[in-house]
């Protein structure tokens, strides 16, 4: 089972400055394994996320990427390695077009390997985005914004898809879309972190989840025992 | 003015602006794509110039070549000078204000003047044309054009083209635009920013030597050559819109015109028409006459 | 769910109006001949696909962006041509989709900033802004109701998304205003403050008019009063969330069986 | 008092496009005072230095720094006129010994005038006018100036518009652009569609050598002949190379002057610098000879302002370029030579007028 | 009041005093020294008010500071007759603030960088009407003949002058203070941080930004009219751009979003030009000190991000990651790589 291990992090600290946000947090996920990340507002969760993907420059801990250490590496050498990021906020560019965006972001030597997410198939899975290829990145609604960075990380040929507040703003019909669509690609045999608000769904559609609390993983399990443990509504509110 | 006199006018008018907007062209590569307000812009233009003055004779001497063979060792050194000053110097500037970096290139501005006044001495110099360059057309019947400007004309317009084409054509063009909106995103797609960023900054400055290697033999060499050029560089980036090749482009031209006519017609205020432009164009249009992107 | 809805009261006191709103970006029609009212005691939710012109609606009611044609009317006085500051003194008030901080003052002064817009008194330079009478009790409260009291002296731009979330909405209750167009505030928000902030929407309602821009479709049959739908651009459908919720349309076009 | 060190203050250009210019005026001091074993006037020398980076902003300063932190004897400066003319104002305020060994800026020796400044080098007048005699003798009619449209260029054109105008000339077009853009082409189009018989100029350093080589390039030379006052080819020559050959300009300095005193001094001074002199060198070995002259006359009690002045009034200063005495308003009386660019070398070809002296205008001495 | 026993208020308190008590200590050029400096302070201070204050980098500064300048000249009296202070002082800064009112309700509506271009550009044309117009004396510049007095107030004095400078340094310093925590201040500086929001909420940020921008330039005169008074002399470099590049790096230097700053930058700017060039120090190598000037600056944005005034909470902070253990290493260690 360990050399099965995509991501394997433990111990994981970070701070912002002097305020130390994540204490000790260890994180597995496995070959296609969907992974869920819950916790309420300010838990650190998106800190975890960026620690892993190495842009919080301030942190301690062992982060191994397919068997490899990658604790100290840069965010472009863990994205070579097949981790693609759709971030809070969606980070669309917005000085440039949708299909510039999309076509940025496609990696021609892990399309080689790996392949399966070509620009036309984005087109197909997000036909909205497919209307407004010519418009810059900046002129899209948010929902569209959100497509893009999903159609983004999708280029990259990714094995491991970190989704954060994907659905944010997006409208029931398209929620239910990127559902889906999160759906194909762990179908696919892509692996998945997924932040979302909506923790039932999260549950419905990862094997696993994690609780953060104030830093800490509080909870975590198989994601059915999850949805039937009573600790769960305490540790997020409802 | 008769009317062979304003086509020559005109020539001379495009010529100057095509020769700005050789060296502003770097500096609006960097400072739309980096965010890197780069005041020693008109230092590396200096660079250049000083290079084709000191490069002429040991390159004839070892490699016995002449003009153009100065231009390609010139570039890379350009190209060499720009890495290292990135890495050096410029790298940890992103993350800072914009007024840190006016700072730090404020000092670049002092220190190069400096080291080449160490190095090559404070003395005014010529460079000549290469031969094959170095006639004139006749024109009219008192004028003739030199060659060589229509050839500095010829490369601006070259490599004009060629930027506009990798900046909108290819993924390195999209890379470096969407580098400049953010930096994070780009990294997480597996870009190496910093080596872009080298990358490009080495190619800015590699402009702008080449912009002072070609324009050498027409304006010749002299110590605060650079910061003269720099504030009207300025000027036509802004006007032409910041990060906008095309906008550069255009205010070259204008400029070169308003200037060259400003000259001739009022030259009382010729000093100040470039000013007026740009206020009247930025309060006509806040944001340049191209907004990038 | 729709326990609180509260029928219209006769003599309707209409607040805010706007009349064949337009608006085009180039080719594209972003908003197109939509009407809406926004009447004191009611919270009006705009729902409607991404990118069928629900911020670009609210942009142009709180006079950030001019519209391309229609009119809009505060508190029965025409400003279509009044600057956004102007409307927002006269009791406009609107949060942002994205956050629109300040990030590097405390979550206090963000508060107070705002309040302080209600009397700005700039010429005073000598009194202290700190001890403004009026902008620092009002800061304290609305940092208060909107939970944000824990946090009141962070700078906001360390607060998690959350939280700014919060923060967008207490500047904008720090103005005063009679009329809230909130755009997505729930947008980000865990189960938790999801509550919080549909507790104050509903004490809120008595005395504003509200248009409530939310993709958060429990929430907004919850607490709206009345619902337009909006697909690129135009309106598909106007009434009472039964009635919106009956409509086939809707149902096809946006919540896909909610 | 009148036995220490008397202490020099050399406030010249040491950085910028000037520098150069300091560098060699301060070389030709310093080579003065070495002849006379370090000491003018029965007393050693002291240099006190600042660098005054052609800025006039920072001109007052600069030279009260000398005159009040150093407290100098002497200032001796500058190249800039803007510069000069603020040190003029220190000078006359705090009654300093001031010797200008470049700056031509007329006022100096015009209306800031006084009795306790001197110049060593020229008024910007004196070229412009000996120009203008010589291009009216040369029988040229209607000719075109053009200049930089700052002070010193005004003033180089009014000198040659006074002379030649008085002698028939006409000037049918006044060309200038803002100092210091060198941006020619479109007055070289302007004086091309206009066919003068001649052209006057005054440009210096970069420009000037910008502006001979675009004339050239433009073919103007050999078709207009072009005349200007001799900083154009000074110190510029070996930049501009052949597109200068033959042309002809006025100052008070030339290179193959066959003066006695002007061969041992070009000896000295490329024996002791390594280097060939310039009009800079002379002027600021002159400053050094005039300071000498002064101090021995009263000396070494530089207190005694009155007899200083009229030491000097009364001396005939032996200068490489040959004997010259002082105006009344303390400008040098000098012959103007007519000049012209062979070999990388202005030669002496002639005395354009004997002993110009400026008209002073404005003085109230 | 307990602002002014804070550290911070006990440097400011103690920067002054020290300054109430130099000319006891200093010869006639270390007191003319100094009073420049207090010039460049007040410059610098007018400046802070935008660029630390406001948020709006103006490049143009200097023409405000020129105006006050060439006002102090041109307003005296043709006669040669000593102008009464009571009449230069307030017209000197009025005529810079009336520029300031032109250029800022014209250059308002551009942003960011090309704010910075459009104050520079009417900037450039102020330095080209006194540079080519004989209004001011063309290049060369014009002179003041006598100094303005104010009954015993003889400016001509210059112990006289640098107590009076001092004096309004430390008014126009105590004057932004004032401002900087008054409702005013805070809406500068909430324009400055997010003017969407400011507008959203109801402020008319354009009057706002007008009154800071004329404000600071009125300041800038009076900076201006101080340098002319001192000199005696006016010339277009007091409107180049080149001051005005100096002023900013003042101000960055110091430490932008601090009065202190700009007080500490216009002194720190000032004496390292002296250091750098003094030949006693460096000899032959003191030609080039404008290299040293630059390696220093470079050092200082390397060193000093938050400019001068924040060395002290640099060194705390260093102090502080220390103690906090694995923090501090762990900082250290990937601040290097990344
Ligand atoms: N750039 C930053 N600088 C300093 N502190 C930060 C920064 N970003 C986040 N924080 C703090 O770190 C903590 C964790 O934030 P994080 O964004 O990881 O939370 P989150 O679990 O993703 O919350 P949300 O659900 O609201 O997005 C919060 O308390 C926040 O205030
Ligand atoms: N500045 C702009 N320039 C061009 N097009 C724009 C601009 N702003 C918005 N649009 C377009 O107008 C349409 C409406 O956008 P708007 O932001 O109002 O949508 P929305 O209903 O708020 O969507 P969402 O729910 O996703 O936020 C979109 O298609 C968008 O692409
Ligand atoms: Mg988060
Ligand atoms: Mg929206």
């Amino acid at each position: 089972m360990a050399n099965d291990l995509i991501l394997d992090a433990r111990d994981i600290h970070a701070w912002y400055g002097s305020s130390h946000v994540l204490h000790g947090v260890s994180l597995q996920i496995g070959r296609g394994e969907t992974v869920g990340l819950l916790g309420r507002n300010g838990m650190g969760k998106s800190t975890l996320i960026r620690t892993l993907l190495g842009h919080v420059a301030q942190r301690d801990g062992h982060i191994l990427l397919f068997g490899r250490d990658m604790s100290r590496a840069q965010p472009h050498e863990v994205a070579r390695r097949g981790v693609a990021y759709v971030p809070e906020g969606r980070g669309v560019f917005p000085n440039l077009s949708v299909k510039e965006n999309l076509v940025m972001a496609s990696r021609p030597a892990a399309a080689a390997v790996r392949g399966g997410w070509s620009y036309e198939r984005v087109m197909e899975t997000f036909p909205r985005l497919a209307e407004r290829v010519r418009h810059l990145g900046g002129q899209l609604s948010g929902g569209e914004q959100q497509m893009l960075a999903i159609g983004r990380a999708l280029m990259t040929q990714p094995e491991l898809v970190i989704l954060d507040e994907a659905t944010e703003g997006l409208a029931p019909l398209v929620v239910a879309e990127i559902w889906k669509v999160i759906a194909t690609i762990r179908a696919d045999g892509i692996a998945t972190l997924i932040v979302d608000r909506d923790f039932r769904k999260v549950l419905a559609h990862s094997d696993r989840a994690v609780v953060l609390q104030k830093g800490q993983v509080v909870l975590s399990g198989a994601a059915p025992e999850l949805q039937a443990s009573d600790a769960l509504a305490g540790f997020l509110g409802v | 003015m008769d009317f062979a006199t304003f086509l020559i006018q005109c020539l001379n008018s495009l010529q100057y602006g095509l020769l700005l907007f050789l060296v502003a062209s770097g500096l609006t590569l960097i400072f739309g794509i980096m965010g890197v307000i780069n005041l020693a812009h008109g230092s590396f233009y200096m660079v250049g110039a000083y290079m084709a003055f000191a490069l002429t004779q040991p390159i004839a001497a070892t490699f016995g070549g002449g003009f153009f063979s100065v231009l390609v060792a010139g570039t890379v050194l350009a190209v060499a000078l720009g890495y290292v000053l990135e890495w050096a110097f410029y790298s940890y500037l992103y993350q800072r204000e914009h007024l840190q970096q006016v700072l730090m290139t404020y000092g670049l501005i002092l220190v190069f003047e400096e080291v080449r006044s160490l190095l090559v001495g404070d003395d005014v110099h010529g460079v000549n044309p290469p031969a094959i360059l170095a006639g004139a057309l006749p024109l009219g019947d008192m004028m003739t054009y030199p060659v060589y400007r229509l050839f500095i004309s010829g490369v601006c317009v070259a490599l004009a083209l060629g930027m506009y084409l990798v900046f909108t054509r290819t993924r390195l063009g999209m890379m470096i635009r969407a580098g400049s909106s953010n930096r994070e995103m780009v990294q997480s797609l597996g870009i190496d920013i910093q080596f872009l960023y080298r990358v490009v900054f080495a190619a800015g400055v590699a402009i702008a030597a080449l912009a002072g290697m070609v324009a050498a033999p027409v304006s010749s060499v002299y110590p605060g050559m650079g910061n003269q050029v720099l504030i009207i560089c300025f000027v036509v980036v802004v006007i032409g819109g910041i990060g906008s090749i095309r906008g550069a482009l255009l205010a070259a031209l204008l400029i070169g015109f308003v200037d060259t006519f400003g000259k001739v017609l009022l030259p009382s205020a010729a000093g100040v028409l470039v000013y007026v432009l740009m206020a009247l164009i930025l309060i006509w249009k806040p944001e340049g006459l191209f907004k990038a992107g | 769910m729709s326990t609180t809805n509260n029928p219209p009261a006769a003599g309707t006191q209409v607040l805010l109006r706007g009349e064949g709103i337009t608006r085009r970006w180039g080719g594209l029609v972003a908003v197109s001949e939509v009407s809406v009212e926004l009447v004191r005691g009611t919270v009006h939710a705009v729902i409607g696909t991404n990118g069928a012109g629900k911020s670009t609606l609210i942009n142009i009611l709180s006079g950030e962006i001019p519209p391309s044609a229609g009119r809009v009317e505060l508190l029965g006085q025409d400003v279509t041509g009044w600057t956004q500051p102007r409307r927002a003194r006269a009791g406009l008030g609107r949060s942002y989709q994205r956050n629109t901080i300040y990030p590097s003052f405390t979550v206090l002064e963000n508060c107070r900033l705002a309040a302080q817009a209600r009397h700005p008194r700039p010429w005073r330079l000598w009194e202290d802004a700190a001890a403004c009478p009026d902008s620092g009790p009002a800061a304290i409260e609305v940092a208060r109701r909107t939970g944000l009291a824990e946090v009141a002296d962070r700078p906001a731009g360390l607060l998690s998304h959350g939280q700014k979330r919060q923060l967008e909405i207490a500047m904008c209750l720090a103005t005063a205003p009679q009329v809230l167009l909130l755009d997505e505030p729930l947008a980000g928000m865990g189960a938790e403050e999801t509550e919080r902030m549909l507790a104050l929407l509903a004490e809120l309602r008595s005395d504003h008019a509200i248009l409530l821009v939310e993709h958060d479709m429990d929430a907004v049959f919850r607490i709206a009063d009345r619902i337009t739908v909006m697909v690129n651009g135009r309106v598909m459908a106007s009434g009472t969330p039964a009635e919106v919720r009956a409509n086939p349309e809707v149902q096809a076009a946006y919540l896909g069986g909610h | 008092q009148g036995t220490g060190k008397v202490k020099v203050g050399l406030m010249l250009p040491y950085t910028g496009t000037f520098a150069s210019l300091g560098t060699a005026i301060e070389n030709g001091f310093r080579l003065y005072v070495a002849e006379q074993g370090g000491k003018l006037g029965g007393r050693e020398v002291e240099f006190f230095k600042v660098d005054d980076e052609s800025d006039p902003a920072k001109a007052t300063d600069n030279a009260n720094k000398l005159v009040k932190r150093d407290g100098v004897d002497v200032l001796v400066g500058t190249v800039h006129s803007g510069v000069a003319m603020a040190m003029a104002k220190v000078a006359k305020d705090s009654g300093t010994l001031l010797i200008v060994p470049n700056a031509g800026a007329d006022a100096v020796t015009g209306p800031m005038c006084a009795q306790n400044i001197f110049r060593s080098s020229f008024s910007n007048w004196q070229p412009g006018y000996a120009m203008g005699e010589v291009m009216a003798k040369k029988g040229h009619k209607n000719v075109i100036t053009i200049t930089w449209k700052y002070a010193a260029g005004d003033e180089s054109v009014r000198g040659f518009k006074e002379a030649f105008e008085k002698h028939g000339g006409k000037v049918t077009k006044e060309l200038s652009l803002p100092f210091p853009n060198v941006e020619f082409q479109a007055l070289l189009t302007e004086i091309a569609a206009a066919k003068p018989d001649a052209v006057y100029t005054f440009f210096a350093g970069g420009g000037a050598v910008k502006f001979v080589k675009d004339y050239a390039a433009a073919g103007l030379k050999g078709r207009i002949p072009l005349y200007g006052a001799g900083f154009i080819t000074d110190g510029t020559l070996e930049a501009q190379g052949a597109d200068a050959d033959g042309m002809l300009t006025t100052l008070h300095y030339a290179d193959s002057l066959d003066i006695p005193r002007d061969k041992s001094f070009r000896l000295a001074y490329a024996k002791t610098y390594k280097l060939q002199p310039d009009v800079y060198a002379v002027q600021g070995y002159d400053a050094a000879q005039m300071l000498a002259i002064g101090l021995n006359a009263v000396k070494g009690d530089l207190a005694k302002k009155a007899e200083f002045a009229a030491a000097l009034e009364k001396a005939k200063i032996d200068s490489p370029r040959g004997a010259f005495t002082l105006s009344k308003a303390h400008n040098p009386v000098q012959d103007i030579y007519l000049r012209q660019v062979g070999q990388k070398e202005n030669k002496f070809i002639g005395v354009a007028v004997k002993a110009l002296a400026d008209p002073a205008r404005g003085c109230r001495l | 009041m307990r602002e002014l026993l804070s550290p911070k208020g006990l440097f400011t308190l103690a920067c002054f005093a020290g300054l109430a008590l130099y000319p006891l200590a200093a010869g006639s050029f270390g007191v003319d020294l100094v009073t420049k400096i207090m010039v460049y302070a007040i410059f610098a201070l007018s400046l802070e008010l935008l660029v630390g204050g406001t948020g709006l980098v103006c490049f143009g500064h200097a023409a405000f500071f020129g105006i006050g300048g060439y006002a102090a000249v041109l307003l005296s009296p043709a006669s040669g007759e000593p102008g009464s202070l009571l009449l230069l002082l307030p017209g000197a800064v009025l005529a810079a603030g009336l520029y300031a009112l032109a250029v800022g309700a014209l250059s308002l509506r551009t942003r960011g960088v090309y704010f910075i271009m459009v104050t520079l550009a009417f900037a450039q044309m102020a330095y080209y009407v006194a540079h080519d117009t004989p209004l001011g004396g063309g290049t060369d510049g014009i002179y003041l003949t006598a100094k303005p007095v104010l009954g015993p107030l003889d400016l001509d004095k210059p112990l006289v002058l640098y107590g009076f400078t001092l004096a309004m340094l430390a008014a126009v310093f105590v004057f932004l203070a004032l401002v900087s925590r008054s409702r005013f201040g805070r809406a500068l500086a909430g324009i400055r941080v997010n003017e969407q929001r400011m507008r959203a909420t109801g402020y008319s940020t354009y009057p706002y930004k007008l009154a800071a921008f004329t404000l600071s330039g009125a300041i800038a005169g009076l900076a201006g009219f101080l340098f002319g008074v001192k000199d005696g002399v006016v010339n277009p470099e007091l409107m180049s751009w080149h001051l005005s590049g100096a002023v900013l790096v003042m101000i960055i230097l110091g430490g932008i979003g601090h009065l202190r700053g700009a007080l500490v930058g216009a002194f720190a700017f000032a004496l390292l030009q002296e250091l750098y060039r003094s030949e006693a120090i460096f000899g032959a190598f003191a030609k080039h000190w404008l290299l040293g000037l630059g390696l220093t600056i470079i050092a200082s944005v390397a060193l000093l991000p938050r400019g001068l005034v924040g060395v002290p909470g640099q060194v705390r902070d260093r102090l502080l990651g220390r103690a906090s253990r694995r923090a501090g290493a762990a900082a250290a260690r990937t601040g290097a790589g990344a």
